[in-house]
């Protein structure tokens, strides 16, 4: 299990191979890998934007994404994940999040991964301020809730 | 007894800075913190609060020695 | 959108990179990648596996995937897809299956890839013959529901 | 009048062959055809049919040129 958060642009397949490659043992049991990649978009709510910048509390976010982790680990049978959360300034088509969950059978890869990405959205303290087409900033409100289709 | 705040992202613009200290002598909530250190500004209603990284709410009472931290809803991912 | 069956052993990380490195335009609209992989494993019910063959239906099979696919873009706001199968004999720790969506929003990402693989495993023509461990073949009887954890 | 008859997996073991040709000059359904087409052996109860590469239920009458598949659950991904 790893947890990372970076303050440099990162591929997320160069990232996941990587990680996995360093691992030797029991990769048989592997059957299923979930994955889900946020990626910056040039527009939200309506106006398009230039560019992000990500605020988060050094020690805390860190420490509420353990929890996360070992909560999807009590929940599911996981049998390795790997969790890179993007800080600082951010531009379109940039990574901002990768989940990967490696399990056995798919259904705790699919719910695992999908949960870590939820939990994180509601309880891991990162704050985003765009960067307007306008030249204007503004804080983004509020995370919508991802188990509905938008 | 003393106390060491912080404030994030909109908060942080609230409050006019990222950090303070909180000097006190009585029982405090959290709440009652963020009114010791910010008294002509009202907490934004949707705040989310953290003693010593983790979350309480606004009622938790501080303990000399605790970093207290106030930041809007999170918005990662 | 893209469905491929595949007869040789695949990296779905390079695949993947290389399909949408191929993609020109609209990529600011891009906020969500869903991906599974399915990996062979070295067991399966209690038995240890040294191999299988993946059979298909030419013809049907591509068709019901296409199918698959068209339901998932008509239930989801879907910016693209990949779909990749492998047929043929396969070896542990190969790719069996990579189903990989994005769109804008991750709601739509995590539910039409998992739409996709469950849809997949109850409807597409291919059936699995186990070489176990001890030599003997086994045809896999059922696919399980993988919305539920198992 | 002539349909094709294809066999997949545990089906092909059980009809002992992968292909098939059948002519009839009556109306028969998916479940005929198979009986028709072997005589001496039951149809697998969780046998699935596709007709012309669609699903069908074993009541679907087949016409002219069809291509009838039979097959077990499907067990792909």
């Amino acid at each position: 299990m790893s947890i990372q958060i970076r303050t440099a642009a990162f591929d997320p397949y160069q990232e996941i191979q990587t990680y996995r490659n360093a691992k030797t043992g029991n990769t048989g049991a592997l059957g299923a890998t979930g994955i889900f990649i946020g990626t910056m978009r040039d527009f939200n709510e309506g106006a398009a934007v230039k560019g992000m910048t990500l605020e988060y509390y050094p020690g805390m976010t860190e420490k509420q994404l353990e929890k996360i982790v070992s909560e999807a680990q009590r929940q599911w049978q996981i049998i390795d994940s790997l969790l890179i959360h993007r800080v600082g300034d951010i531009f379109p088509n940039e990574t901002i999040v990768l989940v990967a969950v490696w399990s056995s059978h798919r259904g705790d890869a699919f719910d695992a991964s999908r949960y870590i990405m939820e939990a994180l959205k509601s309880k891991a303290p990162f704050w985003k301020k765009e960067l307007l087409g306008t030249g204007d900033e503004r804080w983004v409100a509020n995370n919508t809730n991802g188990y509905k289709s938008e | 007894m003393s106390i060491n705040l912080r404030y994030f992202a909109s908060l942080k613009e609230v409050a006019g800075r990222p950090e303070d200290n909180l000097t006190y002598t009585d029982t405090l909530t959290v709440h009652e913190v963020w009114k010791r250190a910010n008294p002509d500004k009202s907490l934004p209603g949707n705040t989310l609060t953290a003693v010593n990284m983790e979350y309480v709410d606004f009622d938790f009472i501080v303990k000399d020695g605790d970093e207290v931290a106030f930041f809007p809803p999170v918005t990662g991912g």
